[in-house]
């Protein structure tokens, strides 16, 4: 093969017709109040992990819906469970338990 | 005294013998199950502790305060406590003075187990002597005091209220068929004993009993039948004791002195952690005192049914139970028998397997320690003083007033301190947030640590490791100043009640130093339930699943609680009991240093 | 009573002109004011876009008892459908209309009510209305609600639908940068209602700013996320193309992860929105009324006299000074009659 | 309001790609290069417009204003008439001005393009010229475009060029006084300038990665360093 | 797809052109990959046709690539651009014609901001005048070579010798446009047709017997991207673009492509070449490519210019497949003969997709 110096770039852009949602319709059965959100983003100006990790639980329920499982789980990994969240949420969304749930949901596939 | 039937031995006693014979295996096998799935380190300081004379004689003290007498039920309601240690004192009682009985007279029966159980119905003329005659009326006093316990059962049983109870748990029907033989005991006891009191001997109550019986009976063939029925009695009992909670008696007396060992629950469901389910009395003290039973939906997640639910080993109950709890503590506050129901809690959450785990390692806390070094005073505001910064301030502007050299350690929001991830079971990565914040302390190179957030002061003093550091809640730190001459206060007209934090009162035992301080300031009035059983605000991070909408009837409740004498200022020294206090409250509600500040001279 | 008290002691002759739901209210006061009142509508029957409408947010309320409450307060109105004013000028203290087909009409006070036109999705053309096949608006959808009848969904399985907010409003380039202040809610109503009719279909909503402000508008939106399962995606949509089985694919950004999106849908709704009725500007210019920037007529102020047209003896009443909701219209058509009644009493 | 957005404001470009942006990202949703880079117009646009100038600052040395192609879709489909384009452009001009496009590895850029598109333009009168397009650099034009270069008479004069020739036609030799024309304009409008300060800032950049200009020319033109692909985002 | 909703588009955005009297500018990239094609536009409009269009050899290149590179200053583009007013203002010309989308959109660009900012035009005036000693007017109508092939595309069917449609089976050709992202994205009603639904190309393919096919990513630029694919080591987003064309456009089976713009005929061609060579895969029938034309290649075809005088040979995607079934006579022993039908030596072959 021919060493052009470049190569075929994928796809930024989400297709919501080839999207994994497995995981998210999990959550949905879990946390049924995942669907509520309206991206206010409170909980990620208050989180704590946030400034170290990226983390925004906003994001998580975004990226989850998405199908952007690798994000997912490097916001995931930061959360510091502190509940904050959960406090300043306006539509009174258990955002930690539902980040305990997500991090219980067993991956069908390893996502990468 | 003469003892009567030859052989010492007549059948009926068989039921009462298979049923002691049959229970004290079960305990016996039960407690070496016990001992085995301990950790070694943990038996070894149990056996050591058991021939330590200081914790033996503490053991028996306990046992017998607490298994006899129930001086903590007494403390909670004197009925109530009455008739818990007219039974179990009482019982205990008649073993003894049975025991006693036989190594008088007829000191070669000692070693049948059953002798001293149906003494009178062994021997005959026992009254004949003037030992004899008193332990006859020992005998007879002890009978009446646990019938008038009966009773009491059989009342409390209809109508718990008068006892100070709302709700009591629903027994299950083994636990019906323990409790009925239980009633039926003492008194087949005594229609035995008042049939035989002609022959054995009898007492003030037996005694004229048995006279005016013998005028409507006239031969003996009747005492027999009651003699089987009581042994039946007993014997069912023993049978059916390990099924149900009348198994926290034995439990218990393996409890108390596990307990003063030292010993804590390490696994879920083995070792101590069963041992403290089985102590469970089932009583369902728990169940008023729980702050979520402000709303019915949560009746059965009371620890009462945590423990339930571990010995049937229905998981999808436990985890369910286990995951709503606040964590606050109250139920072992008023537990007779101290059954940790947080600790319990936190074991099933910890056992929990996660496919996904946080990793905090990528964090640098090399820029934290350079800002916070050379601090004598580090000042750590912790996430929920960062959500309340009205708090911060307010602290800052008391630590300034009073010339305190200090640091926040926190100013651009800092980690945390690991305790919600602990609550959560997650104890592992808990540890390694600890590790990263014990690396900023230890640079600061600070004496104190203060904390305004209980939450946060109660790990850093119990899980952190910090030499040369004293962590510090800012209710002691204030007051401190204030006893100093440091923080002139102004009394005002003002009246206060004072929360108790669930993690710096019952978590930490700090109670007095912010009383004091408000009594600086203005008229304090008492919350109707306060100190250590204080009512959880019901924000606590210790729930799992309760959602925001699901917590408004418990914050009603706690603050139906606080303002029961009408105070202006709900005063509080927990940023998350003040938000949560907030949503609802009629009043203000403030921390403490809020209200010092207002309040300075 | 304060209606039979009025009722003969007033006189003068008002023309209201458009008979939707403004002008229908309005005409209902007056009326019981003790004006006459000459209804005019250039459709073939009065009820304007209401009458096209199936159900109403938030309670879901069907159209046709409302309009039948609303017909049956005009009886006693002159009510002239399908006709078109060939001209208005001023006739001393009053005013003389002259019909297309030749009437000539002579009253006291004119009240303009002829509302909005919904926008012409067509000229969206990154959207493809009228070039692709699954591309509707919501008029079309709604009429669909209504009858049951659109080649683009009746006899299909609807699986996957969009719903594209803003068409046509805030948008420079389609020359109207007001907000239309009903699509954002409509848009949920109708995601709803495909919802409960096709109970398996994924629904998008395409939104740049969620407008919910009125009552139980943002219980709806709730009820439209958790137990409908629609999803919310916060992106303009920037270009629709048709793939080769005939779904649309829709792209846009969904701006709250900072990432392209592109899905495939089997029907796309357009929530076309409101311009003013174009018809209104030649009246306006005979009888010197002035007109916005955006193409709404401009009242005197827009708090105090929204009625009032500056010119004395013209009112306004509904959509024609900008968008509104029904109950809004209502009420300004109820403020318009009191108005006219100030103006005529010389008040 | 900061000093670098006054700079920017000045640009005509600005004015006409930036009115009032409402985030609503249609531009991003077609934009090639959003697609494929890890980049989106829509917040380039909206950093701009909050005028906070460290932030701008930060803008002017990234990677992410080099991503842009300049193809203008964005300007199409903007419900408020702005283009991302032209503020991308008017970002790039001030980061050049400024010397900060040394600082990213795609500003860096500017250096090869400027060599190779203004020595074109001033040696041979177009932007582009069969005389300096080596194959070595373009594989990807294919073997039969290796043969058009290694037969530029006679394929181009087939073809009817008249191929570095008198007078009109494809591919003529442009004169000598049209191309000191073109030196003349470059010199007057700045373009010389431009020229003179891309070098210098490249220069001294090469000296700072401690390379020589021709290495630092080739390695600029070649090097792709992970991360600015979709693809490669960091796990 | 409804065809009438497109015509009502296409009919909103009509844009006037004049038939004759055309200064014409020469493309940088065109002359140096399609010299053939330029060479056609002048054979269609002024040979065959007999229009003046009018050509200088002092002309240069309008500055676009160089603008559009982000290596000279606006001004420096706008002087140059001025320089070829000035030009067209001296040979007595008022219309502009461009042969390069890049150099339409700059001048189109160029006048639109002096329209806004006149103060921008008086500083360039003063600029030229410096530099150059010239002065201008600005052009009555600036319009791209495709708007004149697209005004004359009836003259050119009633002289057509092919017709884009398949001999063997009578069907039209299907065939993909694609138009240059300068050309209406940025001023949608300086373009025939707009932005969305420009006619210029489909425009020509229909009057030629072509069945225009839209496809989901027709809208999409080529990948050109100017610095983008200048630069080598950013060519990976060039060749991302294009394969995302192709991928969209392949269900659609088009015969062939016809492009307006420079670059785009040079990366849909190329990058098929690169794609085939990466990942094994193309995208016409039997291994080919899909040919991919200028619109006066495609004139050229209809009028019966022999291929090889168009330049067909230079593309790499073959065209043989297309001549074959538009039924146009070649030679293929003449295809890569040299100046005056000269043996030189042929081109070597891509590993993957096939050739002639």
């Amino acid at each position: 093969m021919i060493d052009f110096g470049f190569n075929l770039a994928p796809s930024s852009a989400v297709n919501l017709d080839e999207i994994d949602l497995s995981r998210y319709r999990a959550l949905l059965r879990m946390e049924p109040d995942a669907r509520i959100c309206m991206g206010c983003g409170s909980c990620t100006a208050t989180c704590t992990a946030g400034p170290f990790s990226g983390m925004s639980v906003r994001k998580v329920l975004l990226a989850l819906e998405r199908g952007q499982h690798v994000e997912v789980n490097r916001m995931l990994e930061g959360c510091m469970l502190c509940g904050k969240c959960m406090m300043v949420c306006p539509r009174g969304i258990n955002t930690r338990h539902l980040i305990l749930s997500l991090c219980r949901i067993k991956q069908e596939e390893n996502y990468d | 005294m003469i003892e009567r039937v030859p052989g010492a031995f007549h059948p009926f006693v068989l039921p009462f013998v298979a049923g002691m014979v049959f229970v004290l295996g079960w305990c016996l096998v039960g407690m070496v199950r016990i001992l085995v799935e301990l950790p070694r380190e943990d038996r070894r300081r149990f056996f050591l502790s058991l021939v330590t004379p200081k914790t033996a004689w503490k053991n028996i003290k306990d046992i017998f305060l607490n298994c006899l007498i129930h001086v903590r039920l007494w403390k909670r309601n004197k009925v109530l406590g009455y008739m818990h240690s007219s039974i179990a004192f009482g019982w205990f009682m008649l073993i003894l003075l049975g025991h006693i009985e036989v190594i008088l007279f007829v000191p070669e029966r000692v070693h049948f187990l059953y002798y001293p159980i149906f003494f009178n119905f062994f021997v005959a003329e026992a009254d004949s002597t003037l030992q004899g005659s008193l332990l006859m009326f020992l005998m007879d006093f002890f009978l009446l005091v646990i019938l008038s316990g009966i009773a009491l059962a059989m009342v409390k049983r209809f109508r718990s209220r008068l006892f100070g109870m709302r709700r009591t748990t629903r027994p299950s029907v083994l636990d019906r068929v323990g409790l009925y033989s239980l009633w039926a005991i003492f008194p087949l006891r005594l229609m035995a004993e008042v049939f035989t009191a002609h022959i054995s001997g009898g007492s003030f109550l037996t005694g004229p009993i048995n006279a005016l019986f013998l005028h409507f009976f006239s031969n003996d063939l009747h005492y027999m039948p009651t003699w089987w029925a009581y042994s039946i009695a007993l014997g069912v009992f023993m049978f059916v004791l390990p099924f149900t909670r009348y198994m926290h008696i034995p439990a218990e007396m393996l409890l108390i002195p596990m307990r003063n060992a030292g010993i804590g629950i390490r696994h879920p469901r083995r070792g101590f952690a069963k041992l403290e389910y089985y102590s469970c009395p089932g009583c369902g003290v728990c169940i008023d005192a729980c702050p979520m039973t402000a709303s019915r939906a949560n009746v059965k997640d009371c620890t009462v049914y945590l423990n339930r639910q571990l010995r049937r080993g229905n998981e999808r109950r436990i985890e369910q139970i286990s995951d709503k709890c606040l964590l606050c503590g109250k139920c072992t506050e008023v537990c007779q028998v101290c059954v940790q129901g947080p600790e319990l809690r936190v074991a099933q959450r910890r056992m929990r397997s996660y496919a996904l785990s946080p990793d905090y390692s990528q964090i640098d806390t090399a820029p934290m320690q350079a800002a916070v070094r050379g601090a004598k005073v580090l000042y750590f505001a912790g996430c929920m003083t960062q959500l309340t910064p009205s708090i911060r301030k307010s602290l800052e502007a008391l630590l300034r007033r009073a010339g305190v050299d200090y640091k926040l350690m926190d100013p651009d929001g800092g980690l945390c301190c690991g305790r919600p991830l602990s609550m959560a079971g997650r104890e592992e990565q808990a540890r390694e947030l600890m590790a990263k914040n014990t690396e900023i302390i230890r640079a600061s190179g600070c004496e104190v640590l203060l904390l305004s957030c209980p939450i946060c002061y109660r790990v850093f003093r119990e899980s952190y490791d910090l030499p040369g550091v004293r962590v510090v809640h800012h209710t002691v730190f204030l007051r401190e100043l204030q006893l100093a001459g440091r923080l002139p206060l102004r009394s005002g007209p003002e009246t206060f009640v004072y929360h108790d934090p669930c993690e710096l009162g019952r978590g930490c035992g700090i109670y007095e130093e912010p009383r004091r301080l408000l009594d600086g300031v203005g008229t304090r009035v008492e919350a109707a339930s306060h100190h250590a059983e204080s009512v959880c605000c019901g924000g606590s991070l210790g729930s799992l699943t309760l959602g925001y909408r699901q917590r408004e009837a418990i914050v009603r409740a706690s603050l139906k609680n606080l303002t029961a004498e009408h105070p202006a200022t709900i005063v509080t020294a927990c940023p998350l009991c003040q938000t949560t206090f907030a949503r609802y409250a009629d009043r203000p509600v403030e921390d403490i240093s809020q209200t010092l500040l207002r309040n300075l001279g | 009573m304060a209606r039979k008290k009025a009722s003969k002691k007033t006189e003068g002759r008002v023309v209201v002109i458009g008979a939707g739901v403004a002008g229908l209210t309005a005409a209902r006061e007056l009326l019981a004011l003790g004006y006459e009142v000459v209804l005019l509508e250039q459709a073939d029957r009065p009820g304007g876009h209401v009458a096209q409408w199936y159900k109403l947010f938030p309670d879901m309320s069907p159209t046709a008892p409302i309009l039948e409450d609303l017909l049956s307060g005009v009886r006693e109105a002159k009510l002239l459908c399908g006709v078109e004013i060939a001209s208005i000028g001023r006739l001393g203290d009053g005013f003389n209309l002259i019909l297309t087909s030749g009437t000539a009409i002579s009253c006291s006070a004119v009240l303009v009510a002829t509302g909005f036109r919904l926008f012409e999705a067509r000229r969206k053309e990154e959207y493809g209305y009228g070039v692709y096949d699954q591309v509707m608006t919501n008029q079309d959808l709604e009429r669909w609600f209504a009858t049951g009848q659109d080649p683009r969904i009746t006899g299909r399985d609807i699986r996957r639908a969009g719903f594209v907010h803003c068409v046509g409003s805030r948008d420079e380039k389609a020359g109207n940068t007001q907000c239309s202040k009903v699509c954002c809610i409509t848009a949920i109503k109708q995601a709803i209602e495909l919802k409960e009719r096709f109970p398996q279909a994924e629904i998008w909503c395409f939104y740049m700013d969620l407008r919910l402000f009125g009552k139980k508008y943002e219980d709806f939106y709730i009820h439209a996320q958790r137990d409908c399962g629609i999803h919310f995606i916060r992106g303009r949509v920037s270009e629709v193309s048709e793939a080769i089985d005939g779904r649309v694919i829709v792209k846009a950004e969904d701006t709250l992860s900072g990432r392209p999106v592109k899905v495939s849908l089997d029907m796309l709704v357009l929530m076309s929105g409101m311009v003013c009725n174009p018809g209104i500007h030649a009246l306006a210019g005979s009888l010197s009324l002035s007109v916005d920037a955006d193409g709404f007529l401009r009242s005197r102020d827009n708090i105090l006299h929204l009625n009032d047209s500056g010119q004395p003896g013209v009112f306004y009443a509904g959509a024609v000074t900008g968008p509104k909701t029904v109950p809004e219209t209502l009420a300004e058509a109820r403020s318009a009659a009191l108005a006219i009644h100030r103006y005529l009493r010389g008040l | 309001m900061g000093k670098l957005f006054d700079e920017l404001a000045r640009d005509p470009r600005l004015k006409e790609g930036l009115k009032t942006c409402i985030n609503c990202g249609t531009c991003t949703a077609i934009c090639p290069a959003a697609e494929f880079y890890r980049y989106d117009p829509r917040r380039i646009v909206d950093t701009v417009q909050r005028q906070d100038d460290a932030e701008i600052e930060a803008l002017l040395k990234s990677e992410t204003i080099w991503y842009c192609g300049e193809c203008m879709s964005c300007m199409t489909r903007c419900p408020r008439k702005n283009g991302a384009g032209l503020v991308i452009m008017a970002l790039r001009h001030l980061s050049i001005r400024l010397g900060y496009f040394t600082a990213s590895e795609k500003g860096r850029q500017v250096w090869p393009l400027s060599k190779a598109i203004n020595g074109n333009i001033l040696g041979y009168g177009y932007c582009v010229h069969p005389a300096t397009f080596a194959f070595r650099d373009h594989p990807e034009s294919g073997p039969v475009f290796e043969w058009v270069l290694d037969h530029k008479e006679e394929v181009y004069g087939r073809l009817g060029a008249n191929y570095q020739g008198e007078g009109p036609g494809i591919l003529r030799r442009i004169p000598q006084e049209d191309l000191d024309e073109l030196k003349a304009i470059y010199d007057e409008t700045g373009g010389t300038e431009r020229m003179e300060l891309v070098e210098r800032y490249s220069r001294a950049k090469a000296e700072e990665m401690g390379m020589s200009l021709e290495e630092y020319t080739e390695y600029t033109f070649n090097h792709c360093s992970p991360g600015h692909f979709n693809h490669d985002l960091p796990r | 797809m409804i065809y009438q909703g497109k015509q009502k588009i296409w009919s909103d955005y009509q844009k006037e052109i004049p038939a004759d009297h055309w200064f014409y500018v020469r493309s940088c990239i065109r002359q140096s990959f399609f010299p053939g094609s330029e060479r056609q536009f002048l054979a269609i409009s002024r040979d065959l046709l007999g229009h003046d269009i009018y050509e200088t050899a002092h002309h240069t290149t309008c500055g676009g690539i160089a603008y559009h590179s982000d290596v000279i200053p606006q001004e420096t583009a706008m002087t140059i651009v001025a320089r070829q007013f000035a030009l067209m203002t001296e040979a007595g010309y008022r219309n502009l014609v461009a042969s390069c989308i890049t150099s339409f959109g700059n001048y189109t660009e160029t006048l639109e901001t002096w329209r806004e900012f006149p103060e921008l035009e008086a500083r360039v005036r003063e600029h030229l005048w410096k530099a150059c000693r010239r002065e201008f007017e600005k052009p009555e109508y600036v319009a791209h070579a495709s708007d004149l092939i697209y005004k004359y595309r009836g003259e050119i069917a009633a002289r057509a010798k092919f017709r884009l449609v398949d001999k063997a089976t009578g069907e039209p050709l299907r065939v993909v446009e694609h138009i240059g992202c300068h050309y209406s994205k940025m001023f949608p009603h300086k373009g025939v047709g707009g932005a969305e639904y420009p006619c210029v190309l489909s425009g020509m393919a229909e009057a030629w017997g072509g069945q225009v096919i839209d496809y989901p990513e027709r809208r999409h630029c080529c990948g050109f991207g100017f610095r983008q694919y200048l630069v080598k080591a950013n060519r990976g987003y060039s060749l991302s673009n294009t394969h995302k064309k192709f991928e969209s456009m392949e269900p659609f089976h088009p015969d062939l492509i016809i492009t307006n713009c420079p670059g785009c005929p040079y990366f849909l061609d190329r990058w098929q070449y690169v794609i085939s060579e990466q990942t094994g895969k193309t995208y016409g029938r039997n291994g080919y490519g899909i040919p991919v034309l200028t619109y006066e290649e495609l004139a050229g075809l209809v009028l019966g210019v022999d291929p090889w005088d168009l330049g067909l040979q230079i593309h790499q995607v073959a065209v043989e497949p297309l001549l074959d079934k538009m039924g146009v006579p070649y030679d293929p022993a003449r295809k890569y003969l040299g100046l005056n039908e000269k043996e030189i030596m042929r081109p070597g072959l891509p590993s993957v997709l096939r050739c002639c």
